[in-house]
């Protein structure tokens, strides 16, 4: 299995990610997500969230959720990326993609990751709202 | 001995820095160094109760006992995505 | 709702697809899918799919299937494209992308779409194999 | 009365054809018409068995009647994706 993982303060492009996640016909699924900051949560208007990572423990945990991943699902390909720093409304704060012979595995596997996610990678979000304020997230608020 | 203590989001914030070196006694506890940098008991169990902890990047109980040059980590509930 | 369905004989260009479908911070999520001719099914080496439909059925079918989906799911946008006629190995044969503010909503209308398809859409395939033959394939024996 | 009857996949390969205009008594059912286009009764009833039915881009079921210049398509097991 190969599994690209990175965290970064550049925008995410998702033509280069999908791009670069697309090869092969030993795959007939290819299944991805983006995660985009919303304009709203929880009923306050949202102008941008600051994210924050532990980055070396972060890479080795969503290594281990890939490894699971596939272990459960066999999934052939698996690639992450997050964005860390400040990010406006409507940027790209996350992008995975899972590649397998089926459709099914690939779905359950792609939900896997982003779940785990949410639960196990020391990776933190403290939105600011229009209103002045702001708010450390924790997953049980989650937006995506 | 000398440990390391990095912190983030809102306990960095808390505590105005993302890292912490500090003295601790030979054999003390993860959860010992709570005692160590909070402000007062209060404070030390409440943060016991809603952290998690690493020890150089793995996560541990918060009886691990300590070694000269760890690195520990306090988490704060996670939200990425 | 917007959705957007086209049944083409053209290749379909994933980053064109990608990029029209991603627009607007009032959606946190945003779920693709592309099937992809694999080289091999149930232990046969494929050299490629002849895809058949039926457009204006097919059209109207997925119309509806959209709408169920956003009934249930509440999805922003839905994006479908299929392609017809014969492709080679390694070729996209399908593309789906669902929009919604949260993740779990976009997932399910995402697979839903896909397995109704696979169910109800007048779209046939016969596949093409190293070994000279052809056969037509029910959904029953789907690759994706 | 005239209809067309639309034939896909295997269908059109087996009837080397992918439409047919028929003409068939008025109030004909859809189950009759297969009677009209197969080669004999035991290729009907099979055609039957396993394949479904639109008129004019609407399933129904095989007890409708039809009417003049209607659209039959018969849909062999789909299979997209």
């Amino acid at each position: 299995m190969m599994i690209h993982i990175a965290i970064t303060q550049e925008a995410i492009d998702l033509n280069r990610e999908i791009s670069s996640s697309f090869h092969g016909s030993c795959c007939g699924a290819y299944a991805w997500f983006a995660g985009v900051v919303r304009e709203e949560n929880e009923g306050q208007s949202v102008v941008g969230i600051d994210y924050e990572c532990y980055e070396a423990m972060a890479k080795k945990e969503l290594d281990k959720i890939f490894s699971e991943a596939q272990k459960e699902w066999g999934i052939h390909e698996g690639r992450l990326i997050h964005r860390v720093g400040y990010l406006k409304k409507g940027e790209v704060s996350l992008f995975v993609g899972v590649t397998s012979p089926h459709r099914r595995e690939a779905f359950s596997a792609l939900q896997y990751v982003i779940d785990e996610l949410k639960k196990r990678v020391p990776l933190w979000k403290k939105e600011y709202y229009e209103a002045g304020h702001q708010e450390w997230i924790s997953c049980h608020h989650g937006h995506g | 001995m000398n440990i390391s203590v990095l912190l983030f989001a809102g306990l960095r914030e808390r505590f105005r820095r993302s890292k912490m070196d500090i003295e601790v006694p030979p054999g003390a506890t993860v959860a010992e160094v709570f005692g160590f940098i909070a402000h007062d008991p209060e404070e030390a169990k409440q943060l016991l109760r809603c952290t998690l902890c690493a020890v150089n990047q793995n996560h541990v109980s918060k009886d691990v006992v300590l070694s000269e040059g760890d690195e520990l980590a306090l988490i704060p509930p996670v939200a990425g995505g």
